[in-house]
């Protein structure tokens, strides 16, 4: 793996920098390796992300206007210490409450608490919301065990969407569960990616086989299958997530006339080729179901170096969704003008 | 002859040769890491150890909480990760609940460990047969609840060779947590890396009090 | 190479299938291998871009709003045939002329000037640009030679918002001409990508080398470079920019005050986080040259298969460009709200 | 004995065996291509004769040079790229200049390969030394022209011949278009992946007239 870098320990300061660099005077490096808008408004309820480097262009690259207010970074693959969630928070807090919305890992949640912790000390007013989008990772019923994946994309989007006009954290907190609460998502790995410090790849898999369900960093899933065609996988992804809606007691089945949003994400090294022709049959699988699809998002946006996956995310929507997704957004990670495709 | 208790500067010290030893124990730690896990606990312990000698070396400290205090923040804020959290909660958990005592003898290392796994367990959630550093700082904690009358020279010997023990055990165990648990049944018959590291760090804590 | 896909000779008609179901309704598939808009305005100059696919998202994925009216789309790395050009160019056309906005390939060049005499057969209007932009492909002298790279990215985005409010044919032609002229790319390539029908790499290149100036498929560049530093190398390859601003006569030397666009790109598998860690260094020495950067674009959107490699594009701006840069957009291969970062 | 001139039908005819031995030749263009290109001449060839098949097959043509046209159209819409193109440009330009000619004679093939040949050197801007496939056929071209008074199984039999030893001479050149020319002085050894596939042509339109 040939990498385009300085020091492999120095990776995740160095691209935060980069990071900053390219929103060009809208955000700021805070503290020891955090990234915070410059222009947060007093009393806005603030909305901070965050989580291990390498999976550019998230966590640190949804930070932007409608979207995060900040975000604290980590080393590569390893969750922000508490200093940096404590620095982060600080800098997001304009005296309305900050939002912790982040993916469900061991890591993360007790450097996060951590952070929550220091800031409750200093009198910041802190909530936390966890991303479990992953249905492979745990049964619905232990939503507690289930990991944080591509649907925080959609997930961030809307609740960035939420703190324009929320008034309190509570509003806030309500609006990210409910996003939450909707979003479903599947992964598959083909291929791993590898450790900038040590180039090693960071999990196995033989060469004709798919990981079904496997996690970003290559966390088991719940099978793995022969290598096969797009067709075939993309039905087998959605069947699962159809069956989740299904089996979930929080939620209602996917129906006839439901409308959703649609995320069809790569891990690294799939290619938008790849993903848009998954997409076509996508597309064509909800239609036969009588779901209506909202709108679309397709790109390498939860990625882990250079893996090989895809994984699909779909976030059923309602009138409060609707609104908050047609605001537009601008971040290095997502952007769109206002209202959606077709719309 | 071992040392009956240590004054708030000798316990800076011992934190310093426990920093030298796990600093010099990378390749063992990453090697540990790397058969079960995704093989950064080496570094990670690495960076965590440099950062205690920065935060430590010609400090003075008002008590001898506020030495492992400072490990705990120094390991928590420099590494990240899941096992910044635990190895800074053990240092900041025991450090905490040994009040503003100026001496270390058995007493304090009894409380030390008592609050420190306590304090990790509270906040990882994992259990003694988890496969985790738990099941190396358990072992140590109970005994050294049972030695804490003798000498801390005595009692870390105690300690040492209970979370020496300990970390033993955890070969058989099949891992529950973390990015172990992926491998299941093939988790059996190797140490694991968090186990290692607590063993390391007891055993350099009874070398300095020796 | 796991790629996921059904048949590998199908590759490209269905993945412009996906990318028109990723559009959900604004864009409609046409004729052999097009998609276009569906809600053209009567008489508007019309902007047509276009080339082999297999490089998504471009250059397909540049048709959206304030952005190309459509595009042609081969088969992958190879031009669109003239009967796709023809069927797309009657499609976009709203009886005010089409521009052709494309990457000076022989293949491109032949099919789309065949195209336009099918067109013109039909009494449409048509003109055509050519997006020259790669330095290191020949000198400024024999700037017909040059090859198209990434920089046809920042060209369509502005001229896609210049076909907002261009009246005649020949006033979009001056604007795209004008962003042409204004934009200088440099890439450079450390492993190839592959072609999906045969599964066989695109070119060799040694394990510790760099192609510095190469094309987007492993075209030679200026020098086979050993595997250097994320800096050194931005430095090496900015130099090339700004030496070439210097030398062509066409244009000015870039000086203090002058401001630019600045678009980081992958050619698909190397990462968000080298993208970043380069910028960082790009940012640097573009300040030190006094040189402001008036916006930033970076990701993977110029890309070859999973070939690894970057480039960095250049547009010096001015006011006109400007202009069009701010206006919002909206497409699967760039976004944006209106305005700029930090603006 | 062969035949005097071709009839639209036949020369119809022809063009569907033409179309048969490229498919079949897959492999030699794909070799070829793969030498000095991007290695995927043989393939590109096989899509486009693949559409004259289909675009001929059981149609009937007012003239001659529509039939040609048909072959230059369906490669033109089928194959893209360069060669598509290339290709194209030859079949359509030499049928055009074939006006309604309802046989196909020595002055045919004259009269198909002289246009053929400069619409294919006006779109590429290839001239003949540069290694493309207007090495083969514009030797064919210039044979062409001075066997035009004989009759068409004759003519094509020597044009085929000067097709072919363009061909080999090509073997010689240095590219200097398209992607060879990444090669550069290693381009020297092998012949160009076009001008095989235009000396496989020709002698396929020979055997069919012979
Ligand atoms: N929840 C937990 N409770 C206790 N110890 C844990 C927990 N999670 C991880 N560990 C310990 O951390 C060690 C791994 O540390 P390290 O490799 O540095 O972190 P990571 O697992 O993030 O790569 C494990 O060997 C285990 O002992
Ligand atoms: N400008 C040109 N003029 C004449 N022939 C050309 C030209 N460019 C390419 N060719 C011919 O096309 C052949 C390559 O065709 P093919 O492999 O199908 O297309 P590509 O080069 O796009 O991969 C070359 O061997 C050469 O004979
Ligand atoms: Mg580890
Ligand atoms: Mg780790
Ligand atoms: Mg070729
Ligand atoms: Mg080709």
């Amino acid at each position: 793996m040939k990498k385009l870098i300085n020091d492999p320990l120095k990776v995740a300061d160095e691209l935060v920098e980069g990071l900053v660099d390219a929103y060009n005077g809208e955000c700021k490096f805070v503290g020891s390796r955090s990234i915070v808008k410059n222009d947060i408004p007093d009393n806005k309820v603030a909305l901070l992300v965050g989580g291990g480097s390498g999976h550019e262009p998230i966590y640190h690259g949804l930070v932007g206007r409608n979207l995060a207010d900040g975000a604290a970074c980590g080393d590569i693959f390893a969750a922000p210490p508490p200093n940096i969630v404590f620095e982060a928070t600080e800098a997001v807090d304009k005296g309305n409450g900050v939002l912790y919305l982040y993916g469900n890992y061991a890591g993360d949640v007790m450097n996060f608490d951590l952070g929550a912790e220091l800031s409750e000390d200093e009198d910041i007013d802190v909530r936390t919301v966890l991303i479990w989008d992953d249905v492979c990772s745990a049964p619905p019923t232990e939503k507690d065990k289930r990991r944080g994946i591509a649907g925080l994309v959609p997930i961030v989007k809307l609740a960035g969407a939420a703190s324009q006009t929320a008034s309190t954290l509570d509003e806030l907190e309500a609006a990210a569960k409910k996003a939450v609460l909707c979003t479903r998502s599947v992964g598959v790995s083909m291929s791993p990616g590898s450790i900038p410090a040590t180039g090693k790849p960071t999990f196995d898999i033989d060469e004709d086989k798919i990981g079904l369900g496997m996690g970003i960093h290559g966390e088991p899933g719940v099978a793995e299958i022969p290598m096969t065609t797009a067709d075939e996988l993309t039905v087998q992804m959605l069947d699962l997530i159809v069956a989740d809606f299904e089996k979930d007691e929080e939620v209602e089945t996917l129906k006839e006339g439901d409308e959703i949003l649609l995320f069809v994400n790569s891990l690294g090294a799939t290619t938008m080729m790849e993903l848009l022709i998954a997409l076509r049959k996508a597309k064509a699988y909800w239609t036969e179901k009588g779901i209506k699809i909202y709108d679309v998002m397709v790109g390498p946006l939860v990625t882990c170096q250079e893996m090989s996956g895809i994984s699909f995310s779909v976030t059923r929507m309602d009138d409060e969704l609707k609104g908050y997704w047609e605001m537009p957004c601008q971040s290095v990670c997502f952007s769109k003008m206002e209202g959606r495709y077709g719309g | 002859m071992g040392k009956e208790t240590l004054s708030i500067n000798e316990t800076r010290d011992m934190m310093l040769a426990v920093a030298d030893k796990i600093i010099e124990s990378e390749p063992i730690l990453t090697d540990a890491d790397r058969a079960l896990g995704d093989g950064d606990h080496g570094v990670g312990m690495e960076r965590g150890m440099n950062a205690v000698k920065e935060a430590l070396a010609n400090q003075e400290f008002p008590s001898v909480g506020k030495v492992f205090m400072g490990v705990g923040m120094a390991m928590m804020s420099s590494m990240g990760g899941a096992s910044g959290a635990i190895f800074g909660t053990l240092f900041r958990s025991g450090g905490k609940a040994l009040g503003d005592a100026e001496t270390f003898d058995g007493a304090g290392v009894a409380t030390f460990f008592k609050e420190g796994v306590e304090g990790v367990m509270k906040r990882g959630g994992a259990k003694p047969g988890d496969k985790t550093m738990v099941d190396a700082l358990a072992p140590a904690a109970d005994k050294a609840g049972e030695v804490a009358d003798l000498p801390v020279c005595e009692a870390l010997s105690a300690v040492a060779d209970a979370a020496e023990a300990g970390k033993e055990a955890s070969k058989d165990m099949i891992a529950t947590m973390g990015r172990a648990k992926t491998l299941g049944e093939n988790s059996r018959g190797k140490a694991d890396a968090g186990a290692c590291s607590v063993a390391i760090i007891v055993a350099a804590m009874r070398d300095f009090a020796a």
